[in-house]
């Protein structure tokens, strides 16, 4: 029952680290290839897959480089694995061209994001919530991707595994970001028998070779899939393609590829969508929060009850596709809507665009390196009440 | 008008036809492109391989030899400029039993893909790996490459290159591939020879095929048609099996050594994973 | 808040963060509680500042930060300038003996020392310094069942070298018990 | 019509070189997919191929037989070929 | 007074394509280090660069790909050079990690992106204007850029050369984003005598050695610079660094670096920016627009005017810093704000968000390879005036 | 409690400390840490080539030898991890007047940073690069790396490396280096002399330096203290200058050749370009 | 609008692009008016359809494209097939007459074709092919002068070419010359 | 005191062995530096240093001068020492 000695999956708790919790919420989630290359403070999520692999039954390569990483992943999904890459903020940066083509060939993968100070080297120890803007726009081209934030050891666990499903039902990269806290915050973990866990399995085509194409979506705006060396003679090519996947260089059919893709996440974000609601009904103001700040913000909220505020908690879980729907509704019940965040104002502007002018927005940024001092929070509240 | 001729029922089929996604051509490649040529070779390769065609993928980095993987009747993957190496590597190392082929140009796994290809050929990946070195970036226009002889121009060498350029199988050994071999598209038999040596080899095995880019690389330089090219490779190649690799460096219009110059031995890593993974679960930890 | 929280300082390569998780897998595992484990270390592999937070806790932990420990373990006299100050009035002080000179304490903390490094290089591992130290922490209060810490322990180190560690273990705990023989420690009796 | 027929063994048999002997191999041009590169023509171990002066529709001149009894069917034609517009089989 | 074929610095009137004239600009500007590697729609600038810089005196530099491009660039500058880079949608994503690295040492130089439909590899000759938001998000951590966007050769030109400008005025890259179109569209440049163009010299300190912090920023929170070999033996890292740039790894110093790097484009935004407007005021409509898409505009603008509509034109030059200021006070003053723009919706989401309810936001999207139909534009207007 | 020594000034300096940033030491390296025995024989070769220490730069990658730019008291510039050799070019290029020194780790040089190691090599850039070598990612705790010989373990090879480790000498040699020394932290002398000769050669000069990790490759790989390590350097190093690269492997505990293997000739980037442009102003094309 | 609307059609390879610079150039540089020139190309390096437009015009050029062209220039049959309906009803076509049948042409418009591959044969280059057909465009259409169009041919060239390009200029321009004495072209007295 | 004093020439001229020699070097220790790694006990040619039994602030045991009179100011030490903490220089 203890972590790092087991064979196999695990099942039972465990005293983990976020980075550890993913490790294992990955090999629970069936992913059986991992490519990476060691950065702070990600690296003990592959260390640890690098030593539960031989036994759970899944490949981990260290490559080269972060590059190297985000591509070898697709190749393994072409030859049938579930995979997924681990890094912090300089080696995502790297990864970008890479996220773009999981986004333009559809492959399900998960990328793993345990977000580090920043920009640059930054602040490689010490935590920050500052790539959430990238997580959505980094790669050039209109694309979209699905991003959750776990707050806690077992949410790394559980979560990503939802990541990993999101990434197979909707054929695309799946950022998982983390953060320099809950990678290294160790509690304790139960990891569920696996037949009770929910796996998404690979949306093979079940038709034949004649029959199949390969970009040809279904009403959900997701094609099916192949691997290789099933007979199919597929082609993926990151260039615009049409529904057999062969180039086409013209407007029409990047709107018809380009607007689905896009599409498939926007037409599909109620069912993608996940957060937690504490008192919102009645609330005068809601604090947004994500991530390890979401912690931090339970003591503010806690405070500011006390002194007699009535606040309510919405913490995204999943935070892209952002919940426009909720927010501009709740932007017409509140007076304020808190966003900290440790950046300097990411996510709140999102929040400011949906709550379009119906209620104060307050961010209470912070440049990172370390969480928030929960009064911060607590006085943005109390101030938004007024 | 001159009159033209139509197209028409054959008496009997191209035998690269059946390998070729026919619905795509005609294929962009110029008059008298090179690459062309070593598709003929490597149809004819795989053919003798006699590998299972469902079984064999092929990778291609961005380039005009990058669309190589988009013309064959395989699983193909046409994938980002330098990278077609380690994505070649996942889909080995996901699936074993696939033979993973990568063809690219010379710009693409050499240039930016540098550092796939020495680390690959370190690892000793499972994999072919078919340079097409037409000593430039075609796909773009022309502009000067790591390959580029000295002197010769390129767009972004107007004036002449003056870096020297790879030597392809030095450094290739110099990084532990266990097959290496050179030759033009002049010569389509020797050529397609290696190309089954390369892709029954297990290990990394390493290709670089010669050809002409009349389009860009010989027009800019002045060096006549394709086919004055093919002559010229026919007259100045040197045919030397085993040649030390540190004396097959290229220069501008100088001869070009060609043959099979490295065949060695030594655990692939698809091989030393599962030697580890066996001492793993026999319970001995090193 | 029914929550106890903890801090251990010292440098990095002391195993600090290992303390930290012995005690944290304690209470957490054997001991069926909530235990949430922070760490704050420099870039550097070895030699800089290093601590770990642990809130001991029966019910879940929300904010993880330790601010004011009640109890607090330092190995350096670097964390304990640091860290003494932010000890609550009446809290607990354990510390390396030979490493740390307890000035200026102040007054109300309830304090004790142990020589664990030296006590490790006994075994000829001065690695295990950290352990003598978790050894001493379940002697000298009661918040971790020693039962759970050193289930803890074997849990927690390098396959192979369980037996050294427990003994380095039981060597830290016996030296506490032995002291505080002499001297009972009001904060080990606080509820948890 | 004329090159495709011109290029098969039929043709051979009646081609102006070596009546006698029964051609050894047949070769088969798609002037329409020619780049008229001339490779064909000039790596034709046995001198079978030449040019023609038309025109294809791309604008390219192309291959036609010009010794059609002397072609082996080594397909050399068909492996130097870069838009695989001709190839050549052995008949026996 | 031709293209291609004069030695120096050029001056007249000359036929150009917008990647040519980019090129004629950087030489006007000063530039005399380019690193590059090459990239469709943009390899003209280097190409012209590489014939050029022997006689107009610098030197260009083909890298083994993009990310030696963008770091080069730095070596340079910090060996005295005004630098740039040149790249298009996948060399710039792989820039991403150096434009964090520029951002965080405050280094002054010039990144191009000649846009061109994506995401991934898309469509390589055809436009777009899909990378707006990864100019201002691409790499991780909070940072700001500048970026501008020009619309005709001419503006190539000379916009290019304020592109400098403002980098060596506030020591922070700057993203010149190009489309395709105007890369590729050729018209008449007019290059005036060098001597009458505005050039910014780089903030050289006047301080010596003793008395020189390489961070210590002044009231316009920019520091002065130095360059290798001077003798000030000063050190420039990607950590987080105090005033002297020694690696300072707390929360605290993150806060005055990050907040003094944002706050020197948000704080001096008033001075950076530059727009041109059409018939703004008694509008009831306003189309904001950038780069090729503006030209477009002209013409449904013209359209609309003719059947009667009261439509202005906002065309941005400087993209990012967002306008706030001026957007949030058009939203109070028409009825509909409206955004053509060849991506799925991207400056649209600003416009959006400092619109803050008071009017409508039309997005006008087009997914690339193409510009807008300018009817489709005409009817956006149209129809927003209702 | 133990007794405590004091700091005191000093009878005379230590040479090294005009050389050092001193208000930033203590340094980061740990007990036994090989790097600053290296940076001892760097600061007494540059003061042995009697440059202008105002014209030397210092560049290094991310790493703990990446470090060591931070600690000279020089133009120094800590780059990104893998990018200091491309950083190092364009600061060169662009000051040629400038003694530039690439100082960084296996992993930052050769692992991410392979492909500009080798086109600089191939350029042969005016550049000394000092590669330290200490068999893993040091930094970020002791990954496996390019370097890091087969069945010695790493945090990320907990069962051992299965991939041969690039032979730096044979590869730096492959693409075009000009000078190609390797030496271990134990041959101080040797090594300082090593830096003298690669400073003062034009072109692409590379050193390697295999140094000890204690904290985590030697411990990891039970290898023992630093101590016992350099001791293993001193009893196991066999020194042959001009050994052909091919020979120069490392494996796992064996012998480690250590000398200058090579030390050629041939014109440096800048002397390239500064031949070409006289060209282009003297008119002639090519 | 006092803006004309030109189209010139081709294979890549064939010198579209160039043809377009030169007029472009001619208009812009050499009879001082507003030029715009945009172009459309593939990926590849050659072979696929490319074209090039341009629009004269004696005020600054907003909108850059063509949709109907005045004046249409084709050099393959494909570019024929797919930019001959986009002319304005009273538009002048310019055709290279061996690579092009002028099939369906809709009435009104004024057509001349010119062999402009076998001219540049002749001169053994068989790329100035494009340079032939500006030299007839001058002929054939008055929209940008003739010494303009020269002028502009010698700057557009690679140096060293421009005696050889010259001639192929003046070889198109004669041929239309010659052409047009005998059938004068509307659109070659538009008003430009 | 101790340690730095020691490992002057001065101290040397008062060593235990070779008194009559005068010293050809002198070796200067800041222990508060030192790591303890043992370099310079080990690789000094000459055996003039120790490891001292006490630990510095940081907890190491650092070098002392054992045969103070030996030291020829080779500044092996030195260049070995990758803590700065230790150095030589030759007095005549
Ligand atoms: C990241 C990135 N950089 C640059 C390019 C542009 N690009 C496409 S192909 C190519 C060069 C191709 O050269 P090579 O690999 O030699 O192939 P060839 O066209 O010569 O066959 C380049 C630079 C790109 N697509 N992606
Ligand atoms: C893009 C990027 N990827 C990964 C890292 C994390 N990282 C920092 S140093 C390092 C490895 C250093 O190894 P090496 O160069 O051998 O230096 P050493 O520490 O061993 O001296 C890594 C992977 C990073 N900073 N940036
Ligand atoms: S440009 Fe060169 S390489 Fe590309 S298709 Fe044409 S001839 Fe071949
Ligand atoms: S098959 Fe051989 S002999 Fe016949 S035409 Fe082709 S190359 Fe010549
Ligand atoms: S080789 Fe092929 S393309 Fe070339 S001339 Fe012969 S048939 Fe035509
Ligand atoms: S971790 Fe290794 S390389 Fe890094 S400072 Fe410590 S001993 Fe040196
Ligand atoms: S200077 Fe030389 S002899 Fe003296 S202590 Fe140091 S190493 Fe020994
Ligand atoms: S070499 Fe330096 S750090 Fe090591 S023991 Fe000697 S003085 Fe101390
Ligand atoms: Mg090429
Ligand atoms: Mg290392």
């Amino acid at each position: 029952m203890v972590s790092g000695k087991q064979d196999g999956v695990l099942t039972g708790a465990f005293y983990l680290d976020g980075d550890h919790a993913c490790a294992e919420g990955a090999i629970a989630a069936g992913c059986n290839f991992v490519a990476g290359y060691p950065i702070t403070p990600s690296t003990e999520i592959v260390e640890r897959l690098a030593q539960r692999f031989p036994q759970a039954g899944g490949t981990f390569i260290q490559m080269e480089d972060e590059i190297a990483s985000s591509i070898a992943i697709q190749g393994a999904v072409w030859g049938g694995a579930k995979a997924m890459t681990v890094s912090s903020g300089p080696g995502i940066s790297l990864m970008m061209e890479h996220i773009g083509l999981a986004a333009m060939a559809e492959v399900p993968c998960v990328i793993v994001n345990v977000q580090r100070g920043g920009p640059s080297t930054g602040l490689p120890t010490l935590p920050a919530q500052a790539d959430m803007m990238q997580a959505r726009w980094g790669s050039h081209g209109d694309y979209e991707i699905i991003a959750l934030c776990p707050n806690s050891p077992q949410e790394c666990f559980d979560l990503v595994i939802r990541a990993f499903n999101l990434s197979e039902q909707y054929r695309l990269p799946v950022l998982f970001m983390m953060d320099e806290v809950v990678g290294h915050m160790t509690e304790k973990v139960v990891i569920p028998p696996r037949e009770t866990l929910t796996i998404v399995p690979r949306r093979y085509t079940q038709l034949s070779p004649a029959e199949y194409l390969p970009f040809r979506a279904g009403p959900d705006l997701v094609p099916d899939i192949v691997k290789a060396g099933d007979g199919y003679r597929f082609h993926v090519t990151g260039l615009t393609h049409d529904e057999r996947g062969y180039p086409v260089m013209n407007a029409g059919c990047q709107d018809g590829l380009v607007r689905r893709l896009v599409d498939k996440v926007r037409k599909n974000a109620d069912k993608i969508q996940q957060f937690d609601a504490d008192q919102l009904e009645g609330a005068d103001v809601v604090v947004i929060s994500y991530g390890i700040t979401s912690r931090v913000t339970m003591r503010s909220v806690q405070e500011a009850r006390a002194r007699g505020v009535k606040v309510g908690h919405l913490r995204l879980i999943v935070v892209w596709p952002f919940p426009e729907t909720l927010i501009r509704k709740l932007a017409t019940q509140v007076r304020g809507l808190v966003v900290p965040e440790i950046n300097l104002g990411q996510m709140v502007l999102e929040v400011e665009r949906c709550a379009g002018g119906h209620c104060k927005v307050v961010p209470v940024p912070h440049a990172g390196g370390a969480v928030h001092d929960p009064a911060l929070i607590t006085e943005a509240i109390v101030e938004a009440a007024r | 008008m001159t009159q033209l001729v139509e197209p028409q029922a054959c008496a009997f089929e191209n035998p690269v036809e059946p390998y070729l996604r026919t619905e795509r051509m005609p294929h962009i490649w110029c008059p008298g492109c090179g690459i062309g040529t070593t598709v003929n070779c490597f149809v004819r390769a795989i053919e003798q391989c006699q590998i299972d065609l469902d079984k064999l993928s092929i990778v291609s980095g961005i380039g005009c030899t990058g669309r190589v993987a988009g013309y064959l009747r395989l699983d193909s993957f046409h994938t980002t400029h330098g990278r077609a190496i380690p994505f070649a590597t996942g889909l080995k190392l996901a699936n074993p039993e696939l033979k993973v082929v990568v063809y690219s140009g010379d710009g693409d796994l050499i240039a930016i893909g540098g550092n796939h290809f020495i680390h690959a050929a370190r690892r000793n990946v499972d994999l072919t790996v078919i340079c097409v070195n037409n000593f430039n970036y075609a796909m773009t226009g022309g502009q000067a490459a790591s390959t580029t002889p000295i002197d010769a121009v390129g767009t972004t060498a107007p004036y002449g290159v003056v870096e020297k350029p790879f030597n392809l199988p030095f450094l290739a050994e110099s990084c532990g591939a266990t097959y290496v071999a050179r030759w033009t598209a002049f010569h389509v038999r020797q050529l397609t020879k290696a190309m089954i040596e390369a892709i029954n080899k297990k290990g990394f095995s390493f290709v670089e095929v010669i050809t002409p880019c009349p389009t860009l690389y010989e027009r800019r330089n002045r060096l006549g048609s394709g086919l004055d090219r093919m002559q010229w490779f026919k007259d100045n190649s040197i045919i030397k099996n085993n040649t030390d690799t540190r004396e097959c460096d290229i220069e501008f219009q100088k001869p070009i050594i060609c043959g099979r110059f490295v065949d060695v031995e030594r655990p692939s890593l698809l091989e030393n994973i599962h030697a580890k993974l066996e001492q793993i679960r026999s319970g001995k930890r090193r | 808040m029914s929550a106890t929280e903890i801090k251990i300082g010292g440098l990095g390569g002391q195993g600090v963060i290992l303390a930290g998780m012995i005690i944290g897998r304690g209470a957490s595992i054997y001991d069926n509680k909530y235990a949430t484990l922070t760490q704050a270390f420099g870039p550097e592999a070895r030699g800089s500042a290093c601590s770990a937070q642990i809130i001991v806790s029966g019910a879940p932990v929300a904010y993880p930060y330790v601010h004011h420990p009640h109890i607090l373990v330092v190995m350096s006299q670097e964390a304990y300038v640091r860290f003494v100050p932010e000890l609550v009035p009446d809290g607990l002080l354990l510390y390396e003996s030979d490493l740390v000179q307890p000035r200026n304490l102040p007054a109300g903390v309830t304090h004790y020392g142990i020589p664990s490094t030296r006590f490790a290089e006994e075994f000829k591992r001065p690695m295990v310094s950290n352990i003598v130290m978790v050894g001493f922490f379940g002697a000298m209060c009661s918040l971790v069942t020693v039962g759970a810490l050193r289930q803890s322990v074997e849990a927690s180190v390098p396959p192979g070298t369980e037996t050294l560690n427990l003994a380095a273990f039981d060597r830290g705990l016996q030296f506490g018990r032995d002291l505080f023989s002499h001297k009972p420690a009001t904060v080990a009796q606080r509820p948890t | 019509m004329s090159e495709q027929a011109e290029a098969t063994g039929r043709v051979n048999e009646a081609g102006p070189s070596k009546p006698a002997d029964k051609p050894r191999g047949q070769v088969i041009i798609k002037p329409e997919q020619c780049k008229g590169c001339g490779y064909c023509v000039a790596f034709c171990p046995l001198g079978v191929l030449a040019m023609s002066g038309k025109f294809n529709p791309k604008g390219y001149h192309y291959p036609e037989v010009a010794e059609p009894g002397k072609c082996s069917g080594c397909d050399l034609c068909g492996m130097y070929c870069p838009d695989f517009a001709i190839c050549g089989r052995r008949t026996k």
